[in-house]
């Protein structure tokens, strides 16, 4: 019995219903939802463990009505941060855990508890990011539109990387409005890149940078690099850092009367 | 904001290092201003500027081009501005008032039309991109003397000064863009750095009577009259002019000025590159200043 | 299947000098869903207007496009037309046809076309919209008056003889405003003070008026009728209950060298004072800024002598709200120093001073008394040059416009030296007369022909100072241009009249839009002067533009009426394009997250939240709503939700999509 | 069905002369991690070094968008172009995997079951199919678990099975195939006798029996396994769309103006859309209803309704699934 | 792109209603005249305008955008352009990412006083996407409705 499952057990036994964590999958630990000791021996944690558990805490069907455990990764703090400023959360019925670096269970009391952990915790691009930034910056425009267009072409409109965002709690999307159709849901090229826009632009301010739209999607479109570029492009600008989430609304429902216009003329 | 404050923000620490300075002197300095061109060139060796005069220049056209023909009056000025970019002079200081004022009138409005660029190009049968910057003597002096002068200064220049700036230095401000039409104070500044005492007077930009000089001496007595008679009255001990056309009305025409006061008015008429000049300890030989009708007594 | 009417105004030829309006109508005949398109050469006019009434009945038109002027016109004027044919108004909308396409381009095949698809995109939006119902909005029917001139005190008087309540603030310690440092008044030569004075009391006396005087406005929030502003009454540190304005304070305070701001700086005031004698309140306030007390900790003298008690060193300014449902703005003008003019003098001269000098030294509560004194050695100056157009009408300087009241105060200055200095010599330097008033004309000639003023068509080019004489260099045009040259003892600027100080500020606090030159902007010059573009807002006096007291007077009853107007009515008819968020039946009730990030966004907080309950009162979701009081429809949160819950009345998601597609038809 | 054997130049020879008889060539193309289906040129464009294409090749003969017929409105009056048959090109899928083959049939079932789809009709004659046997498996692939396995030939029109050599071993299937192979008919030799397909066959461990899994579903509609399997289901449509035989589509319009088409668009029943009702009511409002009817109806609608079962056991929705929900894994803990 | 000078752009604009539209009115009043590629769209405030309209005028086949509104303070709305400004910084900065023509696509702020400023405004804008050419890339894309024949 690890001690992630020991404290699952005490968990279950202190009146939790659902212990959310990660078992052993084919090619990666996979979401585990543990609702009875028995089952407390499956759960793992470490640093294999990427998925994102922070996409079921915003669907009641899951979550039910009462206390939940969560052992979180990083982003999944992260995300927890940002959904809980966006009154998602109701932080009194969860009970957030973490495995820190030195191998030690934490649990957060509150929400400051969990900015402070993550504000030691910075985040820039993995290499692979930081790679196909390089090579698309060095691009010219009309090559960085036939990179984009042809990458954008391959995608199915699975939507995938919606699914796996944690971000992405709409009941209704904006891509099952149709009057007026703001995006066309058959897979074409151009209705493909509309999508992928309007998903970037619905993520300025509050992207955690999980990378779990980038995972998620089967054919392999780089889609995380545009939110996280654009994450790293606007932080200065906006004051906005993954995981510290204003109060007061995201960077886009707010302004600063010195914002940059320097494109404005 | 009050126009007290409003005060050309002079460009004091535009430093060029030891560079040849494009020179156009213009016919008064070679003729009835020959005082001017000694104390210019004076002034020049001893602030280490040296002056390439622009090869075959020709008149600027003065006050007499414009009443006949523009197209004169602007290719004129166009063929020395030509000349001085092919000579590739970046820079021409244009001691005389009348000649800044027309090459810089021409350079502004070959700038704001096409056609009429195009237009002198033949006439001149020569092409002039427009790119020569125009500088007279007092911006000349305030680039290269303003922060070098106090040290240099051997005897200084104390006396009650009137600086004269007439109207051709400051005027058209839309073109000229150079210091403050109703108060000009870069003379000013410059004198007092060698510890004159410029007098606060107003008629500094007043007329001194121009170009009637010979045509209508009654005027030039009466306007430069008046100007000379207000700053005596105020203690000055000389005038301080940079204008050729200034300095002969006020110094030349002084008999007629006096008959026109019934008084006698010998307050020295000095360029203020003699003033200078003289306080560098320069020997008033070299400045030219046993040309002045008044005699310059005060040294 | 919608039958929409589409309605092509010729304007006069105004539209068709450079559109072919019958081509445009028959193009938009062919357009699916319109039903009825025709042109006629008059559309605001009343046939035009019954043209449209019947073509609404008789087709059962669902929807109207008139392709006309800028909507900023006539929208109103069709859409009421529309309305009593019995069409929802908000099915009407209007093509710029004139403005943005007929007077800007050219005769030709491309405007034509642009007309076209101009009218097919309001076609196209029209088949989007739905008719929409007006909202009624509670006013509170109480005005705020900000300035305490004479255009804040008629306002007041008249909102208040209306039987509403008035909050009237002004910022220095009495109300009076410029007229109260005049002496007499043109063209009747009455003295100011006799019909100010008696219009300060009433004001202070009114029932229905709460004045607040040495107050600023400090924040303006809500809409029309609904209204929060929060006003900074800065502390006065004399208790105005328990002074009797006896006077002891002021005479015993140590500071007695302060520039006088009523005096326009020619006589001096301590630091505790009140402004002058027939100041309503009559009670003195501490200049902080020049109290020994405020500035350095020691004196207290006044509170030494106060026989009441009154003065209260450590009171803070205070800040309190009134909810009111209209604005009138009356914060008057300034007029330029003389240090704006370097070839007067600078301001260097003390012998050069401007009109509203002259004035304090004609008035006989001025620092002279009334005798016509210089300022350097008080003697009487036997020859004084008054300077008309200083500043004004000088594009170099960036004041082109004229001042409108310098003429008329000028010639009265040269009339009032002129009786109280019978040898005295006064010249007027002019460019035209402009004594365009009633009453004005005769009032200058009187000047010119029984009171000797000469009158010098000419500018003057520099005035400077020699052996205690001033020396006016200037030229007359009617004699050949001779130059004129006189030895003044006094010269009198009538410099330009300017925006006053803080009013950009106070613009932007109450989010209405001024000129170039900080003059606030009317909503259109000739038909709504005294309206801004916020509704509610409205303008009198000089802080639109300079004017003469009459018209001061006339725009202020103007704002008056509009504001008696407004609280006549039981409800204020808002229009209905306001944010909506979207409802719906069980499940969901409504495809808004309640992430609230609309919240934020929202200028006017009108963004509330409401929970939504099943049957036995558990929460199920709580999800935004929109206040209809509040909205005032930027439509900001509508650009901003992301699950496109929020829409817009008259500007939706729809409409706008069709609007815009429509463009790209082939 | 013929036995024939084709050298390596053979086949380059034959590749040839298929893309010059000016047929659209489909073959697995490597893109980076990814393989897929692309029209390719040459040979050596094909990926040879991968276990299954990430997506299947349904989309030859059902595109992702597909006009079903397009409008214009000329003042009053609507013209309608309907479907081209002959716009639809001569197509080869090469080198597809014998469960994308074995697929083609119960997709063809749905698209000819009561009414003839004549879009499907006629890209799935102008098509022929040219499978590769499978050398080497993974632990997705159960093809053997559903009556299929990696020399399964229903389906296909030629079948290759590779050889050490560079060649390969021939089995033509259909006059379709025929036609195919008289292309070129110079590159096939007479079959070799001593060379056994099986045993270039990977072996694929069979983890359930059909009817037994048939049998469970039968009342297994409410039961709670549903529940426990899909709590980790994000709800998208990848399981879906890279599927051989889900055969939903949405019919959506594409109106511009004054013209317009109508399009057919591939959907997914793991999409809450799939089911909302106007009303707002979701028949199928939870995940686990979602994961439930795709079970059920390829394990036990469609075998009762067209007697043929729903999956072909080529394992992709597992490797594609975001969060790892893994079919077989799901259905032999069905039937434990 | 070379001088196609009878190309004729199809720009589209949008505009806020307090103050860019009444400064194109006072255009007209002053019969500035300019180019007639521009057609105006009329929005309460510029916080009011979608970006995915700009996209969706891309994909209809306009060749430019022109987005203008009040000045920064001016607003009748107090702050719409402010966050106007900076959803423009969000899409200016994507777009660019993803290769997007943003040349194309012009900023500005024009009030009720500046007709002139409108008509350079137009103008300007209309030279620019005459010089660029007709936005053919993008509307190419726009056409193709398989991914198939986006590989030609």
């Amino acid at each position: 019995m690890n001690k992630i499952a020991e404290k699952a057990v005490a968990l279950l036994q202190e009146g939790h219903t659902l212990v959310l964590g990660y078992e052993e999958g084919d090619r990666a630990p996979r979401p585990f939802f543990c609702r009875q000791a028995e089952e407390a021996q499956h759960l793992v944690l470490d640093e294999r463990c990427t998925a994102n558990l922070a996409v079921y805490l915003t669907k009641p069907e899951l979550m039910g009505k009462g206390r939940v455990a969560v052992f979180a990764i990083t982003s999944s703090l992260r995300a927890i941060a940002q959904l809980t400023a966006e009154n998602q959360l109701q932080l009194e019925n969860l009970t957030i855990l973490t495995l820190t670096a030195e191998q030690e269970i934490k649990t957060f009391a509150t929400l400051e508890e969990i900015r402070s952990y993550l504000s030691e915790v910075p985040y820039e691009l993995s290499d692979t990011e930081k790679a196909l930034d390089e090579k698309l910056s060095a691009m010219t425009r009309e090559e960085r539109w036939k990179y984009w267009i042809n990458e954008f072409s391959r995608c199915i409109k699975c939507y995938a990387c919606r699914a796996a965002c944690p971000m992405c709690y709409c009941t209704r999307c904006i891509t099952e409005v149709n009057r007026p159709q703001w995006i066309s849901p058959w897979p074409s090229p151009l209705p493909n890149m509309e999508w992928q826009i309007n998903r970037v632009m619905h993520l300025v301010g509050r992207c955690i940078g999980c990378g779990a739209c980038g995972r998620a999607c089967p054919v392999g479109i780089p889609v995380d690099y545009l939110s996280k570029k654009m994450l790293q492009d606007l932080s200065e600008e906006f004051g906005y850092v993954p995981g510290q989430a204003m109060q007061d609304g995201n960077a886009l429902s707010t302004f600063k009367p010195d914002d940059k216009e320097n494109f404005i003329h | 904001m009050p126009l007290r404050q409003y005060f050309l923000e002079l460009k004091i620490n535009e430093r060029i290092y030891k560079m040849n300075i494009g020179f156009y002197p213009g016919c008064s300095l070679k003729g009835s201003s020959k005082e001017y061109n000694e104390s210019v060139l004076a002034l020049g060796k001893a602030l280490d500027i040296e002056f390439e005069e622009i090869k075959d220049w020709n008149c600027c056209g003065a006050s007499s081009a414009h009443a006949l023909s523009k197209e004169l009056s602007l290719s004129l000025p166009a063929r020395v501005l030509a000349l001085a970019e092919q000579q590739g002079l970046k820079e021409i200081v244009v001691p005389c008032a009348a000649c800044y004022n027309r090459l810089s009138t021409t350079q502004y409005e070959l700038a704001q039309n096409e056609e009429l660029r195009e237009e002198i190009a033949k006439i001149i049968d020569m092409s002039y991109k427009g790119g020569v910057k125009i500088l007279n003597v007092l911006q000349l002096l305030q680039r290269f003397a303003s922060d070098v002068i106090e040290s240099k200064v051997v005897k200084p220049f104390s006396h009650q000064v009137a600086c004269y700036y007439g109207c051709l230095l400051v005027r058209p401000h839309k073109i000229l863009q150079f210091d403050q039409v109703e108060n000009p104070q870069i003379m000013d500044l410059l004198m007092s750095k060698i510890g004159a005492t410029p007098i606060d007077w107003a008629f500094k930009t007043e007329c001194c009577g121009g170009g009637f000089s010979v045509s209508r001496t009654d005027i030039v007595s009466k306007l430069s009259g008046n100007l000379l008679k207000d700053a005596v009255d105020r203690g000055a001990k000389a005038i301080i002019v940079a204008c050729p056309m200034c300095h002969s009305n006020l110094d030349m025409r002084r008999p007629e000025i006096n008959e026109y006061l019934n008084a006698n008015i010998e307050v020295p008429v000095l360029y203020i590159t003699q003033a200078i000049g003289l306080a560098l300890g320069l020997s008033p030989e070299a400045l030219g200043l046993e040309r002045h009708f008044v005699p310059v007594s005060l040294i | 299947m919608s039958k929409i009417g589409v309605f092509i105004c010729h304007c006069g030829e105004n539209i068709s000098g450079t559109v072919d309006c019958e081509k445009v109508a028959t193009e938009l005949s062919k357009v699916e869903g319109v039903a009825y398109s025709t042109d006629y050469k008059y559309m605001c006019s009343d046939p035009g207007q019954t043209l449209i009434k019947e073509a609404i009945k008789t087709h059962h038109l669902t929807g109207v496009v008139v392709g006309s002027c800028s909507p900023r016109m006539h929208e109103v004027t069709f859409r009421k037309a529309c309305a009593e044919a019995g069409l929802n108004p908000y099915m009407c909308e209007i093509a710029n046809l004139r403005e943005h396409c007929s007077w800007v381009h050219e005769k030709g095949e491309a405007t034509t076309e642009k007309a076209i698809s101009l009218v097919t995109m309001l076609v196209e939006k029209v088949k989007k919209n739905k008719p929409l119902t007006s909202i009624q909005v509670p006013i509170t029917k109480k005005a705020l008056v900000i300035g305490g001139g004479i255009a804040g005190i008629q306002a007041s008087l008249d909102i208040a003889n209306c039987g509403h309540q008035v909050i009237l603030i002004e910022k220095d310690p009495s109300i009076g405003g410029h007229m109260s440092q005049l002496s007499e008044t043109f063209p009747t030569l009455d003295c100011s003070q006799c019909i100010l004075t008696p219009r300060m009391v009433e004001v202070a006396q009114h029932p229905n008026i709460t004045l607040y005087t040495y107050a600023e406005l400090e924040k303006v929030e809500g809409s029309i009728g609904n209204f929060q502003a929060t006003i900074r009454l800065k502390a006065k540190s004399v208790d105005p209950k328990l002074c009797t304005a006896c006077g002891l304070c002021s005479s015993k305070c140590p500071q007695k060298k302060i520039p006088s701001e009523f005096n326009a700086g020619l006589g001096t005031r301590t630091a505790i004072y009140v402004p002058f004698p027939q100041a309503v309140p009559n009670k003195p306030v501490i200049d902080k800024e020049h109290c020994n007390y405020y500035q350095k900790g020691k004196c207290q003298v006044c509170q030494k002598n106060c026989p009441t008690g009154a003065i209260e060193f450590d009171k803070p300014d205070e800040l309190i709200t009134e909810a009111v449902g209209a604005i009138v703005v009356t914060t008057g003008f300034n007029v330029l120093g003389t240090d704006f003019f370097p070839e007067y003098g600078y301001g260097k001269y003390k012998d050069v001073i401007t009109g509203l000098q002259f004035e304090r030294l004609a008035s006989a509560s001025g620092p002279t008394l009334g005798e016509i004194r210089r300022p350097s050695d008080g003697q009487i100056p036997k020859k004084i040059v008054f300077i008309a157009c200083a500043g004004s009408r000088d594009p170099a300087k960036g004041i082109p416009y004229c001042s409108k009241i310098c003429c008329m105060y000028t010639a009265k200055h040269a009339m009032l030296y002129q009786h109280k200095v019978h040898e005295g010599e006064s010249y007027v330097f002019y460019m035209d007369i402009r004594a365009g008033g009633k009453n004005y004309e005769e009032f200058v000639r009187r000047a010119i022909e029984e009171d000797g003023v000469n009158y010098v068509r000419g500018r003057v080019a520099r005035v400077y100072e020699k052996n205690g004489k001033l020396i006016v260099k200037g030229v007359d045009t009617l004699l050949a241009g001779a130059q004129v040259e006189i030895e003044a003892d006094m010269v009198v600027l009538a410099t330009a009249g300017v925006s006053n100080q803080g009013a950009e500020q106070l613009a932007q606090k109450m989010h209405i839009s001024y000129d170039p030159y900080k003059f606030f902007a009317e909503a259109h010059p000739k038909l709504k002067p005294v309206e801004t573009n916020t509704a509610g807002i409205f303008l009198a006096g000089a802080c639109q533009a300079p004017k003469d007291i009459p018209d001061t007077v006339g725009t202020a009853s103007g704002a008056a009426v509009k504001v008696a107007c407004l609280f006549s009515q039981a409800q204020l008819i808002r229009e209905p394009l306001i944010a909506v968020v979207n409802r719906s039946g069980p499940p969901s009730f409504s495809t808004c997250v309640g992430c609230f990030m609309c919240e934020t966004a929202c200028p006017y907080h009108a963004i509330e939240r409401e929970e939504i309950k099943n049957r036995n009162g558990e929460v199920l979701k709580v999800v935004a709503k929109v206040n209809p009081g509040l909205c005032q429809g930027c439509g900001t949160c509508v650009a901003f939700c992301r699950s496109k819950s929020i829409d817009i009345q008259g500007y939706s998601n729809e409409e706008m999509y069709a609007e815009v597609m429509s463009l790209f038809n082939n | 069905m013929e036995k024939r054997y084709i050298s390596k130049e053979g086949l380059s020879r034959w590749f040839k002369a298929l893309l010059a008889g000016g047929k659209r060539v489909y073959a697995p193309v490597r893109n980076n991690d990814k393989v897929d289906f692309k029209p390719v040129r040459s040979l050596d464009e094909v990926a040879d070094d991968y276990v299954q294409t990430t997506q299947s090749a349904k989309s030859t003969v059902f595109p992702r968008a597909e006009v079903l017929f397009s409008y214009q409105k000329e003042n009053g009056i609507t013209t309608l172009n309907d479907f081209d048959p002959a716009t639809v090109p001569e197509t080869v899928v090469w080198k597809i995997h014998p469960c994308d083959a074995v697929g083609f049939i119960p997709l063809s079932q749905i698209f000819n079951e009561g009414y003839e789809d004549i879009l499907y009709k006629t890209h799935l004659e102008k098509t022929t199919l040219v499978s590769f046997s499978c050398s080497h498996a993974d632990s997705f692939c159960f093809c053997t678990s559903v009556q299929g396995g990696p020399g399964e030939t229903t389906g296909s029109d030629i079948q290759l099975t590779s050889l050490p050599d560079g060649g390969a071993l021939v089995e033509i299937l259909t006059p379709k195939g025929e036609a195919l192979v008289q292309l070129s008919a110079e590159s096939f030799e007479a079959p070799k006798e001593d060379e056994d397909k099986a045993q270039y066959l990977a072996d694929v461990p069979i983890y359930f029996q059909l009817d037994e899994i048939r049998n469970k579903l039968k009342d297994a509609f409410n039961s709670d396994i549903w529940k426990k399997q899909s709590e980790r289901c994000l709800g998208c449509g990848a399981c879906a769309f890279v599927c051989p035989t889900c055969a939903c589509f949405d019919i959506q319009e594409n109106p511009k103006g004054s013209q317009g088409q109508r399009i057919r668009c591939w959907d997914s029943c793991g999409f809450s859309l799939f089911t909302q009702h106007t009303s707002g009511h979701n028949p199928r409002a939870v995940q686990s209803q979602r994961w439930r009817q795709r079970i059920l109806h390829k394990f036990s609608y469609m075998p009762d309704r067209i007697n043929i079962f729903g999956c072909t056991g080529c394992g992709r929705c597992s490797r594609a699934c975001p969060v790892d929900m893994n079919i077989r894994e799901h259905l032999t803990s069905l039937v434990k | 792109m070379d001088e196609n000078s009878e190309f004729e752009p199809n720009i589209v604009a949008f505009v806020c209603n307090w103050c860019t539209y009444a400064g194109a009115d006072l255009t007209g009043t002053s019969r500035l005249k300019y180019a007639t590629n521009v057609k105006i769209v009329r929005f309460p405030c510029t916080g009011r305008i979608d970006f995915m309209l700009l996209l969706k005028a891309f994909a209809g086949g306009a060749d430019g955008i022109i987005v203008s509104g009040c000045h920064p303070n001016d607003c009748h709305y107090t702050s719409g352009n402010f966050h106007a400004r900076r959803r423009w910084m969000a899409l200016h900065n994507l777009l660019e990412l993803v290769g997007i023509d943003v040349r194309r696509v012009r900023y500005s702020w024009v009030s009720a006083a500046e007709g002139a400023k409108w008509a350079d405004l137009v103008n300007s804008t209309v030279a620019d996407i005459r010089r660029f050419g007709p936005y053919t890339e993008y509307q190419n894309v726009a056409k193709q409705l398989e991914m198939e024949d986006s590989h030609e």
